[in-house]
């Protein structure tokens, strides 16, 4: 009954070695999507490469779909698992900035650490900015305290929020996917001329 | 015209590869049988095995167990590591009570030879420890309504079992009396017996506290 | 050395999406980012000026008063995965390459000060969001989290508005 | 040509996850777990916030804070000849009671929203197992008056004061404040009003207990 270690399943000492066994898996997923390349990171911005979209939405819809399977065959337990608490307004202000991060930047604290792993210097750049960001934001703390607290709805289910299943909310969600997946491959004809050539 | 594509294209055997690979994982799962710890007792069976407090072990048997140094007996300290390594009952092993349930002591705690004695930093740690092994059907596991200190000063220092805080849940003090010789005190004794038996049926409730987790 | 194509963006989704799933099934959690680099400043913090961890309440939430190191968390180790997959894909694909990816419209300089400032933006913004797009959008969608969602819509809205002021950098 | 090949198997793509999304509908929530897992029992201990202590609850009752439910888990007999104020006795062994419907019959009484229910006893030992037994049903908000009221008599009726050698200016504020206490909880004819005492105990009381954000988001 998963989360296994959590659930006393597994010994606690092997938390950590599953979090590097995965987060190889999940580096060299991203790396092979080619999300060690700020150019293919940004494409989906100026319409010539959706590919952060197609990867982010599947991985999305595999996850949902497994989780909603397992819970129901009783193989998770969905009330042990952490869902992310809702500050609204922190997200609000926070995900803009990060929005704002990744059109200058081109990367997200994901990615760049897979493109530092190939050699990519820009993103060894993009870390030490990400470390002199949290630092800033740890020194003001006092200042954005309410902010940062504010605002909270606990951890709130979509599916609770729409009063429907998880099952029919990831339905709805397949559904809105498949329709970009397509959507983005009409715009990409479009806008295909637009993509350079970083060949330096 | 030749869309230039800088990615390689979709093919059906990637697809049955992963349908191969989940049908591996699967099988992987059906035959892997949870032996997570789970409660043996239910709820009521537990409350009926812990009034009448069974497994609760006296002062004086403990006195008994430290002086003859019975080795039918192991004694395992609750207490976190910094408080056992400062002071413990000769021949005790510490296991926090936070890790009780880990696999890593299965086989010291749910075994035939020995009885285990569960002590802490207070009686409600133990007794907390206890049920939650008694209710998964640990065998041969005994409490104590004392802490490690009362052991300490009590029976290894000096041979007193029964002075000091032997039974926690003993009533130390005529309590009304004392109060109102603090004061003359009016004994507060409204009790509010409520028969409220109108109780709303059972919302399902998620969990305000945030867990442990994250990225 | 002859580069690889990259891998198809779906099956590249379907391995992460088995990941993410991996990672709620055995530890709780979902796949991190920018909780790496908070535990890093944090123990860095800590070593130079302890006392200023204690009070100040967004390193104390972390360093748990010195009882554990905050560099021992799950994320961390993760993080740490992501680096050394990351290596192994490329050296398997052939992109391994010490240099500075930019537009042929950017001198190299300009693209690490742009790098800078929008990893300084991203590290205050993740802070705020309580995750980033791996840690809060991806992982929060995965488990129905309405945070999950916010974090998604104020990210890539943002990035897409941004993106058009910022147009030069890229196209 | 190879194109159109792409095109045919994103199309028998779209239609696998189409049929899954179907399937989705029709897979309910589970229902959640009637019982809390040992283990999670566990963790809510081990987390340090299954106790209130004496200081905390003398000054939510001196502050006539409404949200302190106190609930008494001995027996009748014991509680009609001493209770704290306002506390409501509940036996152990009717603690898990069930009604007709099978719901627990306390479990909505104790859990009106944002309340906060310390059991106590004599020590803290039937209170604990109290406690166990209501964490593992999905009791809400429920902990253990730390050392009960023996604990209660030796630290808020006839406060020790600190000896000079060793006291911190804390332990001197606490003193104060359980004097005051005393006098409060004594009866004693000069009506000390409990407000003119400036708190002295270091954690908010009112804020409750689970205010440090658990180890978690990134």
């Amino acid at each position: 009954m998963g989360p296994l270690v959590k659930m006393g399943e597994i010994a606690t000492g092997w938390d950590f070695v599953i979090a590097f066994v995965i987060g190889i898996v999940f580096g060299i997923a991203m790396e092979q999507a080619g999300f060690s390349s700020s150019k293919k990171i940004t494409g989906w911005i100026f319409g010539y490469d959706f590919t952060v979209i197609r990867v982010f939405f599947t991985a999305a819809i595999v996850a949902m779909i497994g989780l909603v399977v397992m819970q129901y065959v009783g193989w998770i337990n969905f009330d042990e698992l952490f869902i992310n608490p809702t500050y609204l307004w922190s997200i609000v202000v926070g995900g803009s900035m990060m929005g704002a991060g990744f059109a200058i930047g081109g990367f997200c604290p994901g990615t760049s650490v897979v493109a530092v792993a190939i050699g990519k210097k820009d993103a060894m750049v993009f870390f030490v900015g990400i470390l002199i960001g949290v630092f800033i934001f740890s020194e003001g703390y006092p200042i954005w305290e309410e902010l940062y607290n504010g605002s909270a709805y606990g951890q709130l289910l979509i599916s609770d929020v729409l009063g429907v299943s998880k099952g029919v909310w990831a339905f709805i969600f397949i559904i809105f996917a498949f329709g970009t997946f397509w959507g983005t491959a009409a715009i990409r004809k479009k806008y295909a001329h637009k993509e350079l050539d970083y060949n330096n | 015209m030749e869309e230039r594509k800088d990615y390689a294209p979709f093919e059906m055997k990637h697809f049955y590869g992963v349908v191969v690979f989940l049908l591996i994982i699967l099988i992987g799962m059906l035959s892997y049988n949870s032996n997570a710890p789970h409660y043996v007792k239910n709820p009521s069976e537990s409350l009926v095995h812990i009034i009448d407090s069974a497994g609760l072990l006296h002062a004086t048997q403990m006195a008994e167990i430290l002086y003859l140094e019975d080795s039918l007996y192991q004694i395992v300290d609750l207490r976190k590591p910094k408080f056992f390594l400062n002071n413990h009952i000769e021949g005790s092993i510490n296991i926090p009570i936070g890790r009780i349930l880990d696999k890593e002591f299965l086989h010291v705690l749910n075994q035939e030879e020995k009885i285990t004695i569960l002590i802490g930093s207070r009686s409600s740690e133990s007794v907390i420890a206890y049920m939650m092994l008694a209710d998964e059907g640990y065998a041969n596991i005994r409490v104590v309504a004392f802490s490690v200190d009362f052991v300490m000063s009590n029976i290894v220092e000096k041979y007193a079992p029964l002075s000091g805080r032997y039974d926690e849940e003993r009533t130390v003090y005529d309590y009304a009396r004392v109060i109102s010789e603090t004061g003359g005190s009016t004994i507060s004794s409204e009790t509010v017996k409520s028969n409220a038996k109108k109780i709303a049926p059972v919302k399902k409730k998620k969990k305000a506290e945030e867990e442990e987790g994250g990225c | 050395m002859e580069q690889k194509k990259y891998m198809n963006p779906y099956l590249a989704g379907f391995i992460m999406g088995l990941v993410l799933l991996a990672a709620f099934y055995f530890s709780a959690e979902g796949l991190g980012g920018s909780g790496a680099p908070k535990r890093i400043v944090v123990s860095a913090v800590e070593q130079i000026a302890p006392n200023h961890v204690y009070n100040n309440g967004f390193y104390n939430k972390y360093s748990k008063d010195g009882e554990k190191n905050p560099l021992s968390n799950w994320v961390v180790f993760e993080v740490l995965g992501v680096l050394a997959g990351g290596f192994l894909s490329g050296a398997f694909s052939g992109r391994l390459k010490l240099v500075t990816e930019h537009s042929p419209k950017i001198t190299s300089k300009k693209r690490l000060w742009m790098a800078l400032i929008g990893g300084v933006l991203f590290g205050i913004g993740s802070q705020f969001g309580r995750g980033c797009t791996s840690g809060a959008a991806l992982s929060g969608m995965a488990v129905f989290s309405v945070a999950g969602y916010l974090t998604l819509i104020a990210i890539f809205g943002s990035a897409f508005i941004v993106g058009k002021f910022v147009k030069k950098l890229w196209i | 040509m190879a194109q159109n090949k792409q095109i045919k198997v994103y199309v028998f793509l779209t239609a696998v996850f189409m049929v899954l999304g179907i399937i989705m509908i029709f897979i309910p929530d589970k229902e959640v777990e009637k019982e809390v897992s040992p283990h999670v029992v566990i963790k809510i201990y081990n987390h340090g916030n299954a106790y209130y202590t004496t200081d905390q609850v003398a000054k939510l009752i001196m502050d006539g804070n409404p949200i302190l439910q106190l609930v008494d888990v001995r027996s009748e007999e014991e509680f009609s000849k001493f209770s704290l104020k306002n506390a409501i006795n509940i036996p152990l062994e009717e603690l898990i009671d069930k009604d007709k419907k099978g719901n627990y019959v306390w479990r909505d009484y104790l859990k009106p929203e944002k309340k906060i229910t310390v059991f106590y006893s004599n020590g803290d030992m039937t209170a604990a197992k109290a406690w166990t037994l209501a964490t593992r049903l999905r009791f809400e908000n429920i902990f253990i008056l730390d050392g009960g009221l023996n604990n209660w008599i030796e630290t808020i009726i006839k406060p020790v004061e600190p000896q000079a050698t060793t006291a911190t200016p804390e332990d001197y504020n606490v003193y104060q404040f359980r004097k005051a206490a005393s006098m409060y909880f004594g009866g004693a004819t000069a009506n000390v009003a409990p407000t003119s005492v400036k708190s002295t105990v270091k954690k908010t009381v009112v804020k409750k207990k689970k205010d440090v954000e658990e180890e978690g988001g990134c």
